[in-house]
C-alpha cells in the first residue's frame, strides 16, 4: 500500500486523469468512432454528417437514451432492470388506447402511461428491496408478467395517437429532433439530481456499499426503489416516443431487446455494473456511440447479420478498453520507477537476473 | 420477514390456483385452453373475409405463366406523373422490415434476382436496401432517412407492422416520389400501389376448410400458432376460427410456438399424452415436420395437417403420403414490387391495389412443385416464382 | 433492511429455518407441487412413456443449467448459450446436409466450436476484464449474426438420422419405461459428472473463486484459469444440448432463442446465488426440471397460451423470494466489496 | 467529570437465534471519560456496542441518555441522539470523497439542493481543527491510506456533534506512530467532554488511555474498575479467566533437521515499491520485519509470495533460485503468506472450515489434494479451533481468532519451508494470540523459516530472533532481538536514536499523518502537512 499522504487526488498527478478518467475515455471513444465512421463513409463516396444522417443519428439516440438514463440510475444502485422493454411496450398501448385519437386526452394518456410505469417500477423496487429477490430475476419475472398481460389483452397495434402528440416523435428544431432535446434535458436533470440531491448521493452510497449507507442513516431501500420507479417511468417515456412515432400502440416492441441494448449503452458509458461508480454523462456518450454505429451501418447498407457481429465486437472491444483504463485507476505510487535510484551499495540487476515479465492475469492485473 | 413470506406463499399460491382455475374451467368447456371460436373482432372483418374467400375463385388478369404479374380485379391507374426520363438512372430504395425468417429470406433473394434482371435490362438503376430487423422504430428511421437523403426516385416498403408504419409511409408519399407497399398494408392509400396476395383470411380458410372436409365430425384438432399480435397471422387464425365454428370439429386448443421446432414437438407430444389428435392446423409451416415427428415418436398415426409451401413440409408430405394441404402466402409477391416500381417509372399503368393470386398446394400440384424445387434447401418456399430469373437455381440453392 | 449479525454470535445449525433456507429444499418442494398438480390433471403422466418424453424434453435444459451453474457459481454470467445452441444446430445442419457419413466429424467439430466459444468468453472476461454479462452479450450477438450471415439468413441443409439419434432415439423395450431416451442417459451422466467435478479440487477452487476471488488467488488458485474453464464447460454443455435439441426436433430458424434466460432462471430457481460461491449442481438440475415441469403443467392445464408467461413470472419471483433468506449473502457481499487494503485492488475481479 | 452518568445501560440482554450473547450487562458512561471495554473475542463487546449504536435491539434492559430512557432501533436514531460509533470494519465508500463520506446521510443542503462546497468546507474545518490538514476533503477515500480512512471515520463521528463516541478496535489496522494521532484525537475529544467507549485488544492503549475499564466475559460483565486500580497481568487474568504467565511463550527446543540451514535468501530484491532488499532467514529462525505502515513490509511479503514480483535482485528458497510470478508458484516453491487482511484475502467466507482448510491443496496440488487434506482435521484440532457447527460450518460464522486459525491450517497443510506472517494477530483475542505464538515457536522448532510482520512492536520484539528494519522501501538496518522499541522506531523513522526525526523533511514526507515520533514523545510535535499538499 502506498504511503498515505500521497493520496489527495487533487494533488496527485496520476489520480487527476483517473478521477474524470472513464467518462473522458468514453467521449474520446465516441470521437474516435465518429472519426473512423466519417472516413469509412466518405470512402464510400457518401457523407456521414449530412442533415439526413445527423437527424437519423439523433433520432436513434433519443429512444435508447431514455431507456439508458433510467438503466444508469438502477445500475448505480447496484440493481438491474430487464423489464424496460416490456414496460415501454405497455406504455405505448396504454398511452395510445387512452388517447384514442382525441387531442384533448393527450395529457390523460401521458399521465396514465407514466403512472402505470411508475407502479411497475415501484413493484420492481419493492420486490428487489423487500423480498430480496435478485434484481436480475425480479425484473426478468416482471417482464414475463407484463408480456403475458400484453399478449392476452393487446394483440398487436391498439389505440390511436392524435397527430398533435406525434409531434413528439417527428418534429425537430433545426436539425435537433424534439425527442432528442427532451432526452438531453432529462439527462441533464439526472446528472444534476445525482450530484445535488440527497437521493442522488444516496444512490451512489447504496450502490457502493449498502451496509455502509445503512449504518450512516441512509434508508437503503428508498434510493433503490426510487431508481427503479424512475427507470420504469423513463422506459414509459421511451414508450411514449414510440407511440408518437407509430401513431398507435404496439405491444410487439417488447421483442426488440431494448433492455440489453440499454445495459450495453450504460456499460459502454463507463458505469460500473456493480454500482456506486459512473454516471449519466458517460451513458449519453455510450448511447451516441451505439446510435452512430447503427447510422453508419445503415449508410453503408451493411448486411443486417453483419451488423450484429460488428455491434457485438465493438461493444466488447470498447469495454475491454475501459477495463484497461480502470486498472490504471488502482495504480499505486511508484516509489522506485525503473529500478529507481538504487543507492551505491545496492547491486544493480545481476546478469541473468529475473527479467520482468507479465504476471498471471489473475493476480497481476494491477500494473 | 414474516410479512413477505406470507406474501410470497400468497403469490405462489395465487399463481398456481390461477392456473388451476383456468384449467378446470377449460376442462369443463372440454375444448382445451379457451380456444373459443369467435374471433376477436379486432382481427376479424366479415366483409374482407367474404371478399378474400371469393377472390380465391376469381380468374386473375395477366400473363398465364407469370402469377407475379397477375392481378385480381385490378383497377388500373395512370402513373404518368411519375414517369422518369431515363429509368436506367433511377434509384429504387427498399425499406425491408427484416429477413428474420426463411419466408422473407427466400422472398428477398427473389427480389434481388429480379432487380439484377431489371438492371441488366436498364429498366432501373441503383437499388438501395435498408433492413429494420423487425424494429418498427428502426424502420420509421430508415424510411425517414430515405426521404431526407433525397436520392430515391421510388420507395418500396415492406412494413414490419400495419398500423405503426402508417405515419412513416405517409411521410414517404409526401416526399413526392412514388411509393410501393407490399406484403402488409398500412392504414393509408397514399401509396401508388399496394401489392399483396389475397390474404390471411384466405390462407386460414384454405387450411381450416381442408381439415373440415377431410376429418370425421368430432375429430380433435390442435392449432399451432407462431406468436400473437401479428396481423397476417391473426387473420389466418380468425378465419380458421370462423370456419371451425360452423364445423363439427373439436378444437382442443391453440398454442404459441415461436415457430421453434423443439417447442412444437414438445407441445404436440404433450397433447398426444392427453388424448388423440386427429388434425393439426398451423398458421405457418415453420416446424411442421417437428410436429409430425411427435406423432412418429409417440407411435401414433399421422394427423390430417395443414402446413405451408415450405419444402421441408412438402417433402415430408410426399414421403409419408400424408393427408395434408399447404396453404400459400405467395412468396413470389417479392418480385412484383420491383416490377411495379419500374413500370411506374416508365409511366405504365399499375393496379391501385394489386391483389396477387394465392393458390394452396394440394396433392395434385405438390409433386410438380417439388420437381421444380428439387435442388432447393429445406426451408425454401415452393411458390417462390423465380424459375425464369437468370440466377435460377444457384441463387436460391447456395444462399 | 436487515442487520448483519456479528459473526461470532451466529450458529447456523441452530437455525430451524436453515434447513429450508438453501434453495435446494425450496426447489425440490416446488417441483413436487408442480408434479402433484400435473398428476391431478393427467394421472397417466407418471406412467413410463410420458415421463420418458418429459425427460427427453428436459434433458437439454438440464445440460444448459449445469453449464450455466459452473459459470454462475464462479461469479459470472453466460448469456451466449442460447445463440450458441442455435448456431451449433444450424452449423451441423449445413455441414451434414443429410449425409450420414459426416455425422461424427461434425459432432467432433461442434464440441470443438463450443469449446472455442467458451474459451473466448472466458479469456475476454478474465484477461481483458470485460464484465461477463457484456462479453457474453457480445458473443450472443456475434454468433447470432455470423451464423445467419453464413447461411444467408435461414438455416440450410438438414441433419442426418444418425445425428438425430441422440436427441430422438433411445434404448427400446425397457420394462415399464418402454423407451429409455439417450437424452436422459446423457443428462444423467452429465449431472453425475458435474457432481463429481464439484467435489474435485477444481470444483472446490471454482466455488472459492466465486465466493471470494481475492482470497482464492491468495491461496494459489489461478482465478483466470478456473473461471475460463467454467466458461469452456458451459460452452461444451451448450454444444451437447445443441446435439440433443437438434436431434429432438431437427433444424428450424428459431432454435435456441431465449434459452440463455431459461437456463439462468433454472439455475437461480435452484437457489444458486447470482454472484457466485453458493449453491449445488443438484439444485441447478432440479431447477431445470422445475422450469420444464412448469411448461408441461401449463399445457396440461390447457392454460391459455397468452397467460403462461405471467404465471411463469409470478412463480419464479415467488420461489426465489421464498428461498432468499435474511442475512444471506449480505455479509460476504459487503466484505468482498470493501476497499480493505490497496493490495486487494490489484486483483480486480471481473465480476459482471 | 460530573457524577451523573451521561449514558446508563442497565441489564442489557441480547440473544441471536436462541444463543444468548449478553447477560444483563450494566454500564455507566460519564462525560469526558474514556471507558475501555475489554474481553476476548465473542465476549460480547461488539454486540454491546451495536446495541448502543442502534444496530441491534436489546431483548431486555434499558438505555438511559441523560436520565431519559432511549431505545435506538436504527443507527441514525442513535446518531441523532449524539451517540456515534466507529465500527471495526471501515464504513466508508471508496468511490466517494472524504466530505461525501463524512456527511453521508446528513448532506448539507441549501435551498433543498445538496451543497457540496459547504460539506467540503465543514469537513476541512474539522480536519484542520484536529490538526489533520494532510487529508483533503475532496480526495476520494479510495486514495487514502488505512490510517487516514480511520481518521475519516472518527471525523465522521465528530461531525455529528456526538456526545458519545464508541470505537471498536480503532487501532486494529494502525501502525504505532499512527496510533499517536488517534491519541491526540482522543485527548481533544475528552477536552470537549465527549464520552468515549473504547474496545481494544492492545492492553498498552487501554492503560495509556482508559479512565475506567469494564471487563466482559462470555456476555457477562465481570468487573468495572478505575484504570489506576488494576495492572496488566491482573486485567488479562480477569479477561481470560486463567493466569497468563507471560505474553510470549518460550522458544522450543529445535528438532527439525533443517534448523540452521538458510531457507530464504533475498539479495538486492527490488521492484516499484521496495529496493535493495537483502534478507536471509534460516530454518528455526523468526525474523521480524519492522517499519512504519507503508515502509515496504507488506510489499516484500507480497513479492516473496509472487503478488508483486521483484523485478531486480534474486530470491533463493532452500538454495533454489525462484522467481514466483503468482502465489501458486510461491507455494510450490515452499513459501506461504498469512496475509494481513483475513476477510478479503484469507478466506472464502461462505465455504466450510474444511473447504477453506484444503483450498491451498486443491489449488496447488489438485492430484494429491484428497489424500493430503486428511491431515487438516488434525491440524485444526492442534490449533484448538472451536466451531459450534463442526468443521462443516461456514467460516463467516467464526470469531476472528478462529478464522485466523483456519487460515493458518490452510497453510500448514501445504508444509511450507518459509512462512511469512503479515499481522497474524490483528484483531484477535488474547487466547488466540497465544495459540498463534505457540504455533510459531513449534514451526520454527521444526525448521520452518518464519518472517513476521507486525505493527505491534512488543509482539515483534518478543517473538523475533532478529529484526530487519525498513524505511521508505529500503532496509534501514538490522537489530538484535532484545532491542528497545525506541531503538526500532528511531531506525524505522530514519533518525539515529538520539536525534529528533524532524530534521530531514525529504525523508519524512511519506510518513503517514506527519512525522509521528516514537510513542513516548509528547504530542506537541504534531503532524505537519507534506510537500505535496503544501505545494499549491
Amino acid at each position: 500500500m502506498t504511503r498515505s499522504p500521497v493520496s489527495p487526488s487533487l494533488l496527485d498527478p496520476r489520480s487527476l486523469p483517473t478521477r474524470i478518467g472513464t467518462t473522458a475515455l468514453v467521449y474520446a471513444a465516441l470521437v474516435v468512432i465518429l472519426a473512423v465512421s466519417a472516413v469509412l463513409v466518405s470512402a464510400q463516396g457518401a457523407n456521414l454528417f449530412t442533415p439526413a444522417n445527423t437527424v437519423d443519428l439523433l433520432t436513434r439516440s433519443s429512444l435508447l437514451g431514455f431507456l439508458a438514463i433510467g438503466m444508469t440510475l438502477v445500475i448505480l444502485c447496484r440493481s438491474l432492470d430487464l423489464s424496460v422493454g416490456y414496460v415501454a411496450a405497455l406504455s405505448t398501448v396504454v398511452a395510445a388506447t387512452v388517447m384514442a385519437g382525441d387531442p384533448g386526452r393527450i395529457a390523460l394518456g401521458v399521465g396514465a402511461a407514466l403512472g402505470v410505469c411508475a407502479l411497475i417500477g415501484l413493484a420492481n423496487g419493492l420486490v428487489v428491496t423487500k423480498l430480496r429477490v435478485n434484481p436480475f430475476i425480479a425484473t426478468l419475472g416482471m417482464g414475463l408478467i407484463i408480456k403475458g398481460y400484453l399478449d392476452t389483452n393487446f394483440q398487436g397495434p391498439a389505440g390511436d395517437v392524435p397527430s398533435a402528440f406525434q409531434v413528439f416523435g417527428y418534429a425537430r428544431i433545426g436539425l435537433l429532433p424534439v425527442s432528442t432535446v427532451v432526452m438531453l434535458v432529462l439527462a441533464a436533470v439526472a446528472i444534476w439530481a445525482l450530484a445535488r440531491t440527497r437521493l442522488g448521493h444516496h444512490m451512489y452510497a447504496v450502490g457502493g456499499d449498502a451496509e455502509v449507507a445503512r449504518l450512516s442513516g441512509v434508508r437503503v431501500a428508498t434510493p433503490v426503489v426510487t431508481a427503479h420507479v424512475l427507470c420504469s417511468v423513463l422506459a414509459g417515456v421511451a414508450g411514449l416516443l414510440l407511440a408518437a412515432r407509430f401513431g398507435t400502440g404496439n405491444a410487439l416492441v417488447y421483442g426488440n431487446g431494448y433492455e440489453l441494448e440499454a445495459i450495453a449503452a450504460v456499460v459502454l458509458g463507463g458505469t460500473y455494473l456493480l454500482g456506486g461508480r459512473g454516471g449519466v454523462a458517460g451513458t449519453i456518450a455510450g448511447v451516441l456511440i451505439l446510435a452512430t454505429l447503427d447510422t453508419v451501418f445503415n449508410v453503408l447498407a451493411v448486411d443486417p447479420f453483419v451488423k450484429d457481429v460488428l455491434r457485438g465486437t465493438i461493444v466488447i472491444a470498447a469495454v475491454a478498453l475501459y477495463a484497461r483504463g480502470q486498472l490504471s485507476r488502482a495504480a499505486v505510487r511508484v516509489r522506485f520507477p525503473s529500478g529507481g535510484t538504487p543507492p551505491p551499495e545496492d547491486p544493480p540487476d545481476p546478469p541473468g537476473g529475473p527479467s520482468p515479465r507479465d504476471p498471471e492475469p489473475a493476480v497481476g492485473g494491477a500494473r | 420477514m414474516h410479512v413477505p413470506r406470507v406474501l410470497l406463499a400468497g403469490a405462489a399460491g395465487l399463481a398456481l390456483v390461477l392456473s388451476g382455475c383456468t384449467g378446470d374451467a377449460s376442462d369443463g368447456a372440454a375444448d382445451g385452453n379457451g380456444a373459443d371460436l369467435t374471433p376477436e373482432e379486432e382481427w376479424f372483418d366479415q366483409e374482407e373475409f367474404d371478399r378474400q374467400l371469393a377472390q380465391r375463385d376469381i380468374e386473375p388478369e395477366g400473363p398465364e405463366d407469370e402469377p407475379w404479374m397477375q392481378a385480381i380485379e385490378p383497377e388500373w391507374i395512370d402513373t404518368s406523373e411519375w414517369e422518369f426520363d431515363d429509368p436506367g438512372e433511377a434509384t429504387v430504395c427498399f425499406s425491408n422490415a427484416s429477413v428474420s425468417n426463411p419466408w422473407r429470406v427466400t422472398g428477398f433473394i427473389t427480389m434481388e434476382q429480379q432487380v439484377e434482371a431489371l438492371q441488366e435490362a436498364g429498366e432501373i438503376g441503383d437499388f438501395q436496401v435498408s433492413d429494420a430487423s423487425d424494429d418498427d422504430n428502426q424502420q420509421i428511421s430508415d424510411i425517414q432517412a430515405f426521404v431526407d437523403s433525397g436520392d430515391c426516385d421510388a420507395i418500396i416498403i415492406s412494413p414490419s407492422t400495419t398500423a405503426t408504419m402508417t405515419p412513416a409511409v405517409e411521410t414517404a408519399c409526401e416526399s413526392g416520389v412514388p411509393v410501393v407497399v407490399f406484403d402488409r398494408g398500412v392504414n393509408t392509400d397514399c401509396a401508388v400501389t399496394f401489392i399483396h396476395p389475397i390474404g390471411g383470411y384466405a390462407y386460414g380458410a384454405d387450411a381450416a376448410e381442408f381439415l373440415v372436409d377431410s376429418l370425421e365430425p368430432g375429430s380433435r384438432v390442435l392449432a399451432l400458432r407462431i406468436l400473437p399480435g401479428v396481423d397476417s397471422l391473426e387473420h389466418r387464425w380468425a378465419a380458421a376460427q370462423t370456419v371451425f365454428d360452423d364445423s363439427d370439429l373439436e378444437i382442443i386448443g391453440y398454442e404459441f410456438t415461436d415457430g421453434d421446432g423443439a417447442q412444437i414437438k414438445d407441445l404436440v407430444s404433450q397433447h398426444l399424452q392427453r388424448g388423440a389428435v386427429d388434425g393439426i392446423w398451423m398458421d405457418a409451416g415453420d416446424g411442421a415436420v417437428a410436429g409430425l415427428e411427435a406423432f412418429e415418436d409417440a407411435g401414433q398415426e399421422y394427423p390430417v395437417v395443414s402446413g405451408e409451401d415450405e419444402l421441408s413440409f412438402m417433402r415430408k408430405w410426399q414421403e409419408e403420403e400424408l393427408e395434408a394441404i399447404a396453404p400459400v402466402y405467395s412468396n413470389f409477391q417479392w418480385r412484383t414490387p420491383v416490377l411495379a416500381a419500374s413500370m411506374i417509372l416508365q409511366g405504365e399503368e399499375v393496379p391501385e391495389e394489386w391483389v396477387l393470386p394465392q393458390e394452396a398446394v394440394t396433392e395434385e400440384t405438390r409433386d410438380e412443385l417439388l420437381e421444380v424445387n428439387s435442388g432447393m434447401p429445406s426451408l425454401h418456399y415452393a411458390r417462390f416464382g423465380g424459375e425464369d430469373l437468370p440466377g435460377f437455381p444457384e441463387a436460391w440453392e447456395d444462399r | 433492511m436487515s442487520t448483519t449479525r456479528p459473526a461470532a454470535e451466529r450458529t447456523p445449525r441452530r437455525n430451524p429455518l436453515s434447513m429450508l433456507s438453501g434453495g435446494t429444499a425450496t426447489v425440490a418442494l416446488l417441483l413436487a407441487v408442480v408434479f402433484a398438480v400435473i398428476a391431478t390433471q393427467n394421472p397417466s403422466f407418471f406412467e413410463g412413456p410420458p415421463l420418458m418424453s418429459f425427460a427427453r424434453m428436459a434433458a437439454p435444459l438440464v445440460l444448459l443449467a449445469i453449464g450455466q451453474y459452473f459459470v454462475i457459481v464462479s461469479g459470472e454470467f453466460d448469456l451466449s448459450v442460447g445463440s450458441l445452441v442455435g448456431a451449433q444446430v444450424v452449423i451441423a445442419a449445413r455441414l451434414i446436409d443429410g449425409d450420414p457419413s459426416r455425422t461424427l466429424p461434425v459432432l467432433a467439430l461442434m464440441l470443438v466450436f463450443g469449446l472455442v466459444v467458451g474459451l473466448v468468453n472466458g479469456l475476454v472476461t478474465t484477461v481483458l476484464k470485460v464484465p461477463s454479462i457484456i462479453t457474453t452479450l457480445g458473443t450472443m450477438l456475434i454468433l447470432f449474426g455470423a451464423v445467419r450471415y453464413w447461411t444467408g439468413g435461414a438455416p440450410t441443409g438438414e441433419l442426418s438420422e444418425a445425428f438425430r439419434l441422440a436427441g430422438r432415439g433411445g434404448i427400446e423395450g425397457v420394462p415399464f419405461l418402454g423407451q429409455l431416451p439417450y437424452a436422459l442417459i446423457i443428462a444423467a451422466a452429465a449431472t453425475a459428472g458435474a457432481v463429481w467435478l464439484m467435489r474435485s479440487s477444481y470444483g472446490r477452487s471454482l466455488m472459492a473463486t466465486g465466493d471470494n476471488d481475492v482470497a482464492a488467488a491468495f491461496s494459489g488458485v489461478r482465478v483466470w484459469r478456473v473461471r475460463t474453464t467454467a466458461f469452456v464447460l458451459s460452452g461444451l454443455m451448450a454444444s451437447v444440448a445443441a446435439v440433443l435439441i437438434g436431434g429432438f426436433s431437427g433444424v428450424t430458424a428459431q432454435v435456441g432463442d431465449g434459452l440463455e434466460f431459461t437456463a439462468i432462471t433454472a439455475v437461480v430457481l435452484g437457489g444458486v446465488v447470482l454472484g457466485g460461491g453458493r449453491g449445488t449442481v443438484v439444485a441447478a438440475v432440479l431447477g431445470a426440471l422445475t422450469v420444464e415441469a412448469l411448461f408441461t403443467l401449463f399445457t396440461q392445464l390447457y392454460l391459455p397460451a397468452t397467460i403462461q408467461p405471467t404465471v411463469q413470472g409470478l412463480i419464479i419471483i415467488a420461489a426465489v423470494a421464498y428461498a432468499s433468506r435474511r442475512g444471506d449473502l449480505r455479509l460476504p457481499e459487503r466484505l468482498r466489496r470493501r476497499p480493505g487494503h490497496p493490495t486487494e485492488r490489484p486483483l480486480g475481479t471481473s465480476r459482471r | 467529570m460530573t457524577d451523573r452518568p451521561l449514558l446508563r445501560m442497565k441489564g442489557i440482554t441480547k440473544s441471536f437465534l436462541g444463543v444468548r450473547v449478553l447477560h444483563g450487562v450494566d454500564l455507566d458512561l460519564y462525560p469526558g471519560e474514556l471507558h475501555a471495554l475489554v474481553g476476548e473475542n465473542g465476549a460480547g463487546k461488539s454486540t454491546l456496542m451495536k446495541v448502543l449504536a442502534g444496530v441491534h435491539r436489546a431483548d431486555e434492559g434499558a438505555v438511559e441518555l441523560d436520565g431519559t430512557p432511549v431505545s435506538f432501533d436504527h443507527p441514525v436514531r442513535a446518531q441523532r441522539a449524539g451517540v456515534a460509533t466507529v465500527f471495526q470494519e471501515f464504513n466508508l465508500l471508496p468511490e466517494r470523497t472524504v466530505a461525501g463520506n463524512v456527511h453521508l446521510g446528513r448532506e448539507i443542503r441549501r435551498r433543498g439542493w445538496v451543497d457540496v462546497r459547504a460539506m467540503e468546507r465543514a469537513t476541512g474545518d474539522l480536519l484542520d481543527d484536529l490538526g489533520l490538514e494532510g487529508i483533503s476533503p475532496r480526495a476520494k477515500v479510495r486514495s487514502l491510506s488505512v490510517a487516514e480512512q480511520q481518521v475519516v471515520e472518527i471525523v465522521k463521528a465528530l461531525s455529528q456533534d456526538a456526545r458519545i463516541i464508541s470505537m471498536d478496535e480503532p487501532t486494529a489496522s494502525l501502525a504505532d506512530h499512527e496510533v499517536e494521532v488517534l491519541y491526540r484525537l482522543i485527548a481533544r475529544l475528552r477536552e470537549r467532554d465527549v464520552a468515549l467507549l473504547y474496545v481494544s485488544h492492545r492492553l498498552k492503549e487501554i492503560f495509556d488511555l482508559a479512565t475506567t475499564i469494564t471487563v466482559l466475559k462470555d456476555g457477562h460483565r465481570v468487573d468495572t474498575v478505575a484504570a489506576g486500580d488494576i495492572g496488566p497481568a491482573e486485567l488479562v487474568r480477569t479477561m481470560v479467566g486463567r493466569p497468563v504467565s507471560q505474553v510470549f511463550p518460550d522458544r522450543v527446543e529445535p528438532r527439525g533437521e533443517r534448523v540452521g540451514e538458510v531457507r530464504l535468501d533475498v539479495r538486492g530484491g527490488g521492484n516499484e515499491q521496495v529496493d535493495g532488499v537483502d534478507l536471509t532467514v534460516r530454518g528455526g529462525e523468526i525474523v521480524g520485519l519492522a517499519g512504519l505502515q507503508g515502509s515496504g513490509r507488506t510489499e516484500i511479503a507480497q513479492a516473496l509470495f509472487g503478488m508483486e514480483r521483484f523485478t531486480r535482485g534474486e530470491v533463493r528458497v532452500d538454495g533454489r533460485r525462484v522467481d514466483p510470478r503468482s502465489p501458486r508458484q510461491a507455494v510450490r516453491s515452499g513459501v506461504v503468506l498469512v496475509s494481513e487482511d483475513r476477510k478479503t484475502q484469507g478466506l472464502a467466507l461462505n465455504q466450510s472450515i474444511l473447504a477453506n482448510g484444503r483450498l491451498a491443496l486443491d489449488a496447488v496440488w489438485p492430484l494429491g489434494a484428497r489424500r493430503r487434506s486428511r491431515r487438516i482435521p488434525g491440524i485444526l484440532e492442534s490449533l484448538e479451533l472451536v466451531a459450534r457447527g463442526g468443521h462443516g460450518q461456514e467460516v463467516r460464522f467464526l470469531s476472528g481468532g478462529n478464522q485466523q486459525k483456519v487460515v493458518l491450517a490452510k497453510w500448514l497443510a501445504a508444509d511450507p519451508g518459509v512462512m511469512v506472517l503479515d499481522e497474524p494477530t490483528r484483531g484477535i483475542d488474547v487466547g488466540a494470540k497465544q495459540a498463534v505464538y505457540r504455533l510459531m515457536r513449534e514451526l520454527s522448532a521444526e525448521g520452518v523459516a518464519i518472517v513476521l510482520i507486525s505493527s505491534e512492536l512488543p509482539e515483534l520484539i518478543g517473538m523475533s530472533d532478529r529484526l530487519v528494519v525498513l524505511d521508505d522501501g529500503r532496509v534501514a538496518g538490522e537489530l538484535p532481538a532484545d532491542s528497545s522499541e525506541e531503538a526500532v522506531m528511531a531506525m524505522a523513522t530514519g533518525a539515529p536514536p538520539d536525534e529528533a526525526p524532524e530534521q530531514d523533511p525529504e525523508r519524512h514526507d511519506p510518513r503517514t499523518l506527519g512525522g509521528g515520533p516514537p510513542v513516548s514523545d509528547p504530542p506537541e510535535n504534531g503532524p505537519r502537512s507534506h510537500p505535496e499538499e503544501a505545494a499549491p
